[in-house]
């Protein structure tokens, strides 16, 4: 699976990777976040690979998988402590601030099992926002989300780009964005 | 801005409690495993209680060790299953800390609790009141040791199905000296000789094991999550 | 002096079965590395025989 | 500096020279197995102890060092695989691993016929005994944790692992399984092989032990080329092997 595909992504880029089921996106979004280590080849960050200085790179990375990863137990003010709290130091505020901006804050105190699919990916997306990281890897950012909800998601990333982030996001549909996109297209 | 090892480390700890404590029913289940385990010996073998001491160390220790195994088949999985796995291990702060603090945790929640009620267990066996001191501290030491080999072996069964089975078959064997050690140390205590040397032992495989099983835990959830 | 030979001293009943076991693991052995390599043999050839008809 | 050492462990050149050395170490194996034999069973003088009893030592004493040795050679192939990332070190290690179990499984066999004549009962939780019994726990434990897993090469990595942890483990499992004996039974009931054996008796079992060597070689040899086989089904080589 995944041969011969060579990215490079910039600051204030997006890279948009699209194909049909099977052809390893998440897979590269795995390569590319560390988690997987590539039989061949490798993954370089400011020039050098990322196997080389992981704490250096996971400090200024959010990854969001195709599943949410919230632990239906805790609120979401609690799944976004503990997972954002091992990155940087945080204040409830902030957290609030980053729920908020997703649209979920009224969740805040809701455990994670018992909001929708849709709520679950917000509150994913505030994790992201608030790792306040410069490189986003997301699988399937779309996903679950109403309209509303997708016009956020192109604004966020929007935003991301424009001040000075890289993001590489898999996705289905067209992203309508005011950025510099470049698309990969995997096929078999 | 970035956050130091103690930090993570008590971070992690925090919310594994929180997790444990939201769902006290899995928390109670070793305990209750323990209790009904050593209740069946004495069942099973309707032996007076002088001659249930004979063999009370031995029952104790092999309950505790597998109640103790019952609870680490989801030292790693239900975070594997729900993606939170991921998310910790690209936390930034090495993966072998998060094992670290996991298994600690483990430890505090099922490992711990055993040793706080096993001198009911010892009542109910008829261990002498002069043999629990000796017998909290063996187990004390016996199932941090076990935690870690554990750790191993929940490690390397993430993502198999039938997982449970497996991680018993592959950590029981580890486990033997644990077991002779703990059942002497606690033997002895009963009888009123030396435990020095079984007490030592113990101490001495739970040093071992706990600088070496970190590194091999974290390269088992290498393995599996990759 | 072949029966004291096959009596073992008395210990015919422990000595033989020893041997025999010891005899039956060696031939297992040599059985089941030949049918495993054998099988090894014939799983590889048949994927290089589709690889080829896939070719074509 | 290195490249002798992938050359060595690339697949091809494997499973030519486990193919090449077959033959003679089956041939090498069966004169040594022979003379033990012989000499074991018919040389050799009866043990003055033990009777004709002792005549099991020839194949239980091998069995049980070769399950140890297979053993060792399983988790210095399974580090090096890890290490190093060198595939063969996995295929060497699942090869070895039925076989060591195998032997462990003659070794507690002969051992409890042994114990029958000698302790008057077949287990006598001897030290020996316990330490091989969990010595075949700890290769079933590999070998079930190997073939749990759906993607071969996770499995292998896993496999390996354990045996290294288990090699760290068996000394440790030994020396307690030995104390806790001596806590029990006083001094062991009966010394297996006595370094004070005479020659007659010694060079069979030497050459017992050296057969029982050169024949784990030659089934490592077989299962290797399968495992190599079973690992490598689409590369080119492959085609000329197995003409």
């Amino acid at each position: 699976m995944l041969q011969g595909v060579s990215i490079e992504v910039h600051p204030r880029e997006l890279l948009h990777v699209s194909g049909p089921n099977g052809t390893g996106k998440t897979t590269l979004l795995r390569v590319m976040s560390g988690l997987l280590r590539p039989e061949q080849g490798s993954v370089t960050w400011r020039g050098q690979s990322i196997v080389q200085q992981r704490t250096e790179y996971q400090a200024v990375l959010a990854y969001a998988a195709h599943e949410p990863a919230l632990k239906g137990d805790l609120t979401a003010l609690e799944n976004l402590h503990f997972s954002v709290g091992l990155k940087r130091r945080t204040s409830a505020a902030e957290l609030h601030a980053a729920l908020e901006r997703a649209g979920v804050a009224a969740c805040a105190e809701l455990p994670a099992r018992v909001l929708s699919a849709g709520q679950r990916r917000r509150v994913s997306l505030a994790r992201v926002l608030a790792m306040q990281a410069s490189v986003w890897l997301l699988d399937e950012p779309y996903a679950n989300l109403d309209a509303a909800g997708s016009e956020l998601v192109s604004e966020l990333l929007q935003a991301h780009v424009e001040q000075g982030g890289l993001a590489l996001v898999v996705a289905h549909r067209d992203l309508a964005l005011h950025c510099q996109v470049r698309r990969l297209e995997l096929n078999s | 801005m970035t956050v130091g090892a103690w930090d993570a480390f008590f971070l992690v700890v925090h919310r594994e409690l929180c997790l444990s404590f939201r769902r006290p029913e899995q928390l109670f289940q070793p305990l209750v495993f323990f209790l009904i385990v050593t209740t069946l010996f004495p069942l099973g073998l309707s032996l007076q209680l002088s001659a249930l001491r004979d063999i009370a160390p031995g029952v104790l220790w092999v309950a505790a060790l597998l109640a103790s195994l019952l609870s680490l088949d989801s030292l790693f999985k239900s975070d594997a299953d729900d993606g939170t796995l991921e998310q910790l291990a690209l936390s930034g702060q090495g993966l072998t800390l998060i094992v670290v603090a996991k298994t600690c945790s483990h430890w505090l929640v099922t490992g711990l609790a055993l040793v706080v009620v096993s001198p009911i267990v010892g009542t109910a066996l008829g261990i002498p009141t002069h043999a629990f001191a000796t017998m909290m501290l063996s187990l004390a030491l016996g199932t941090l040791t076990l935690s870690w080999l554990g750790a191993i072996g929940a490690g390397l069964t993430i993502g198999l199905r039938r997982g449970n089975v497996l991680l018993s078959l592959i950590v029981l064997p580890l486990a033997t000296p644990l077991l002779i050690f703990g059942a002497a140390a606690t033997d002895r205590a009963i009888s009123g000789t030396s435990t020095a040397g079984a007490i030592y032992f113990l101490a001495a495989l739970c040093v071992f094991t706990c600088t070496l099983a970190p590194w091999a835990a974290t390269a088992a959830l290498r393995i599996t999550l990759e | 002096m072949t029966s004291d030979f096959w009596s073992m001293g008395g210990y015919a009943r422990y000595v033989w079965p020893c041997y025999g076991i010891a005899g039956a693991v060696l031939a297992w052995n040599l059985w089941a590395a030949g049918r495993y390599l054998g099988a090894a043999k014939v799983r590889a050839a048949r994927a290089l025989a589709m690889a080829s008809s896939e070719a074509r | 500096m290195w490249t002798w050492f992938y050359k060595l462990a690339s697949p091809p050149y494997v499973y030519g020279v486990a193919a090449a050395f077959v033959p003679w170490l089956l041939g090498f194996a069966a004169l040594a197995i022979g003379y033990g034999l012989i000499a074991g069973l018919g040389i050799a003088p009866a043990d003055y102890q033990q009777g004709e009893a002792f005549r099991m030592i020839y194949v239980h004493v091998p069995g049980a060092l070769l399950s140890l040795t297979v053993y060792t050679v399983m988790a210095v192939a399974s580090g090096i695989a890890l290490i190093w990332r060198i595939k063969v070190g996995h295929a060497v290690a699942a090869a070895a691993a039925p076989i060591g179990a195998s032997f462990a499984i003659l070794a507690l066999i002969t051992g409890s016929l042994w114990g029958k004549p000698m302790w008057g009962t077949y287990w006598a939780w001897d030290p020996r005994l316990t330490s091989e019994l969990i010595l075949l726990f700890l290769y079933v434990g590999v070998m079930s944790l190997r073939s749990a897993f759906e993607d071969p090469l996770r499995g292998d990595r896993a496999a390996a692992l354990l045996a290294v942890v288990g090699v760290v483990n068996v000394p440790i499992v030994h020396f307690s399984v030995v104390w806790w004996n001596s806590l029990h039974q006083g001094a062991t009931i009966v010394k297996l092989a006595a370094p004070s054996m005479p020659g007659s008796m010694l060079w069979p079992l030497l050459s017992m032990w050296l057969g029982f060597m050169l024949f784990f070689g030659a089934v490592l040899c077989m299962r290797l080329q399968a495992e190599v086989l079973n690992r490598e089904r689409q590369a080119s080589w492959v085609r000329e092997a197995i003409k």
